[in-house]
């Protein structure tokens, strides 16, 4: 799989790599499937995003998604920065390979994550459970509004109810 | 996809000058097995089943790449032999051909949980079709014992399948000992042996198996070749049915430019096999020992005794395979990776989950294949850059203190 | 057994200079593609499936040869062609591939009665699993009658496999009648093109065929590798499980080096189509119209309006094909026979006996199949040829007055 | 498949093609799958073949395999012919191949007919019916003393009494 100039960039030379001790909100997905693992951390002041830093354990792709993350939400307001999206963050990036999608999804949950659990500490409630399933691992076939499902391996005809294509044989329990 | 993407990779960039440790992905063809090829395709051979005299002249090369083959693996009746698109063809033929021949004597299949995907997915179709399959776990070695194949079998078993050297941690499997408990209850034995014929000596007799499949780019033939040892009088149906070629075990005009090249490797593969044996094994132990001066907390799998010269898979703690090869690849080493992001599917490997590593560690794993071109420069090489490599993506990794 | 025996051939003998009219068996490969294919030994590509720059390399000249070939059927999407290891393989992963993966639905096939082997083959297989066939008969020009198709059909057909050109008497079939049948009754349509894609005019939209399976010598590639147009959502299971190449439907590492070929060749031939067919026309109404000139009691068999361009079959009688290919070997032409003492199974044709020749005269059959390379004056040597062997061998024939 | 030396001359340049008018034996055999037909015609004089002549409407074999038979018949005392073999027909010819054997068969009994057919003219009987099935066609899998079948085809192991190869889906009926 082939990744664009971009996706090279952060993940060669990543933007706030660390740990900021301390911080005002964390952040933490994992998808026990493939093993990512991302932290986010946040210093808010007035209501922006002071500082933000990230570890993560994963993919060239992950890193590069955690790189631009923090680089599309520093300085953004809390407001402006829950609207940050996985499509965001692809799109930064100048797209990832098909099969890399999902590594965006865990940099705008774990961003996301991170908010909340601002949001929670502010207002005294317990801190979220860290998140091990991202929404990257919502089946697609079962998006609103498709007529006909097709196996994402092999293009074969699926029903909408099954987790294995019988043609090539692929769970489809997980990120198709 | 590929092309939706725009292209880290300038295309001015020398792919050529990078180091190559990964010659389990593909081993580049040697001049001898190139020059064969090319004066192949300038002959341009008539069909080995034509009557006439191209036909005859093409039948000819083709029994003699056959013979090179059947050398290979010590097998005196060339007929034993046929040829095939590949590995992954071979496995399934074995497989399936066997399982298809022998249904009414039942529908048990036994294998082990370390096998190469062309075995697993060809009984996962079986079992679609209605057979049952026992898969024997391994030793934290990667090893099967034989006495577990032996339990799992029934009066229903009419195949044991059990690979010979495994593709990504290396381990060599007891064929014969196995062979021998198929042998002395008449159950057909298949080994997979696409990492193992022309790479390490093999004589189908000693080994055991009744069906051996392998292919010929593991010892530097073309990619999309590759043979089936079958023994005289198995019972197995062919894949292919049509035409009377190869005996009328597997039917198709023979990609014979394909066929000349595999023959080749294989005549070159018995000349080298000890020096290259040797090579290979020292830069395999190079590596293995210099490896603690470079980096820490990482698992070298398989086994230490049973093991493929050429291969070396290490699990580094901490950091993801995928991250590794990337940057060592802009440093100019090519290695291959396990971890689960790097394949389409996102599941960690099977056979690491199955020689008992966690997950993360899983992740962590890069597959170093050298190949007879490398130096031991080109290792040390690609130890330094490792070293540099595990650092960076240490520090940004979670896991890591 | 071609070693037990003394070669009547000397090696001396140039068969480089004998006129080949036997393109059938084996079509040799211009320099374009050679080229292209010897480029492609020297470049030594890397793993398509691989993540580094070599893979990268390897995947685009595979997606670049996909899309030649794509175009060459006029295919839009790419990802509905797959490479294989030929024209048997192709039919057999279509026949095989549908009949599984809709046992569900019924057991049935509809097929015809001039079929090449590995159709044929690969149905009677399916009858050893509880598959039943349903074979339609052919007129005297070999032509299948969609009617018949229709009737054939029952609430359990769940594959229609009728070949586009045949490879014996080169009629060519009425698919889009046939597909417009099944189309309506949402039946999987196979068609068998090894003898046209790449040779007339081909238009998978407008032909209507759900699937095609078509080999690369044919259009002047190597032998050895072949394709199939899937169209996209066809229910279908791979022959070949293990690795996600060829979008999970194709396991095993890619025969490369021929899949250029075959790309390089697929590009050649759109370019030269007409030309060669206008060539290849030319030569054989030349043939057709000297014939009574030189020889007389034959049949010239198949459909005058639908046929192959490149293919003429004449029975001649009260001799046998085997004879008459030897001799005119020895007058330096090489054509083939449909003769069943040629073939292993002393078995008359089954087209030839499909199309209501009497065995006598199905005896006596030869096919000559004329080359871009041949030229006119090929043919009138053939014709003189020819004469001389008729008279020659009716002189010893208890047949012939 | 390819001949030998002698089998192409023999069938190049076929010895004594033709018919003997007025014969004191003729011997026609057949095989109608296949479609070979050969038919001999013999001249007796003294118990001695003086004259031997074939039509052949078959391979290159079979016409080789009739030339040489009437090499080998001439002259030679009705005993002594009958004591020719298709195993001296094919030696004679320096080998057949294995798919070609049978054709010598077809010569040894078109031979043997004629002689028959000699014997009974002159001892008033009715002359024996063509005969359209040789014994080349009886299963070699019946050879005695055999223990296991293999499939001439494919080398698959066969029960005795099959009739058809369930590995390579061959009909085992004729020729093997
Ligand atoms: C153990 C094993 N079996 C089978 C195969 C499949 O071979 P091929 O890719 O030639 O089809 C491979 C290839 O990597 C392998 O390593
Ligand atoms: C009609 C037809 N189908 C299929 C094939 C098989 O193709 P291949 O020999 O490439 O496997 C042929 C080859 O002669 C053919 O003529
Ligand atoms: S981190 Fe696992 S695929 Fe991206
Ligand atoms: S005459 Fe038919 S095979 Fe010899």
């Amino acid at each position: 799989m082939l990744y664009s100039k971009t996706v090279m960039d952060h993940f060669k030379n990543p933007r706030n790599v660390g740990i900021i001790e301390n911080a005002d909100g964390i952040g933490e997905v994992g998808n026990p499937l493939c093993g990512d693992m991302m932290t986010i951390y946040l210093k808010i002041e007035d209501q922006k995003i002071k500082e933000i830093k990230f570890q993560t354990f994963g993919c060239g792709s992950a890193i590069a998604v955690s790189s631009i993350l923090t680089e599309l939400a520093i300085h953004k307001t809390i407001e402006a920065a829950k609207k940050i999206t996985n499509k965001d963050v692809a799109k930064a990036l100048e797209g990832l390979p098909k099969n890399k999608l999902h590594c965006s999804n865990l940099g705008a949950d774990a961003l996301q994550l991170a908010i909340k659990d601002y949001e929670a500490k502010k207002s005294g409630k317990t801190k979220p459970e860290p998140r091990r399933e991202t929404e990257a691992h919502i089946p697609m076939h079962k998006k609103e509004g498709q007529k006909q499902c097709y196996c994402p391996y092999c293009d074969a005809k699926l029903s909408k109810k099954t987790t294995f294509c019988k043609a090539c044989q692929s769970e489809l329990d997980q990120e198709h | 996809m590929r092309n939706l993407i725009k292209r880290y990779r300038s295309k001015t960039q020398n792919i050529m000058k990078k180091i190559n440790l990964d010659h389990i992905s593909v081993n580049p063809m040697p001049p001898k097995v190139q020059d064969a090829m090319i004066k192949a395709i300038k002959q341009n051979y008539g069909n080995p089943s034509s009557l006439n005299a191209g036909g005859e002249q093409a039948a000819e090369v083709l029994e003699n790449a056959r013979g090179q083959v059947a050398k290979l693996i010590n097998c005196k009746n060339n007929k034993e032999v046929i040829f095939t698109s590949g590995g992954t063809e071979s496995a399934n033929h074995a497989i399936k051909g066997i399982a298809f021949a022998n249904a009414e004597k039942g529908k048990h299949i036994v294998t082990s949980n370390i096998e190469h995907s062309s075995v697993i997915r060809s009984i996962k179709r079986l079992t679609q079709l209605g057979y049952k399959a026992t898969s024997v776990s391994v030793d934290k070695k990667g090893r099967v014992n034989p006495k577990d194949i032996k339990k799992a079998l029934t009066d229903e078993t009419i195949l044991v399948s059990v690979m010979h050297g495994n593709n990504e941690i290396g381990t060599i499997q007891p064929i014969e000992e196995i062979a021998r408990i198929t042998k002395e209850k008449k159950i057909p034995f298949h080994s997979d042996a696409a990492n193992t014929v022309g790479v390490i000596p093999i004589d189908v007799q000693k080994l055991g198996a009744d069906i051996l499949s392998f292919a010929s780019n593991p010892y530097y033939g073309p990619t999309g070749v590759g043979g089936l040892y079958i023994r005289r009088g198995l019972n197995i149906w062919p894949m292919l049915d049509g035409g009377i070629q190869e005996k009328n075990k597997r039917a198709g005009t023979e990609n014979l430019i394909g066929i000349i090249g595999m023959g080749a490797a294989a005549k070159l593969a018995m000349e080298k096999m000890d020096k290259r044996s040797e090579h290979l094994k020292n830069l395999k132990k190079l590596l293995i020992s210099e490896l603690p001066s470079y980096i820490d907390e990482y698992i070298i799998n398989g086994d230490p005794e049973n093991s493929l010269q050429n291969l070396i898979s290490v699990s580094v703690k901490y950091i993801e395979g995928e991250s590794i090869l990337l940057m060592l690849e802009d440093a100019g080493y090519i290695v291959s990776t396990r971890s689960a992001c790097a394949t389409g599917s996102l599941r960690a490997s099977h056979v690491l989950l199955s020689i008992g590593l966690k997950h993360e560690d899983a992740q962590g794993t890069i597959v170093i294949t050298p190949g007879i071109e490398n130096k031991k420069e080109d290792i040390i090489g690609f130890l330094k850059a490792l070293k540099k490599i595990v650092t960076t993506l240490r520090e940004i990794s979670p896991l890591y203190k």
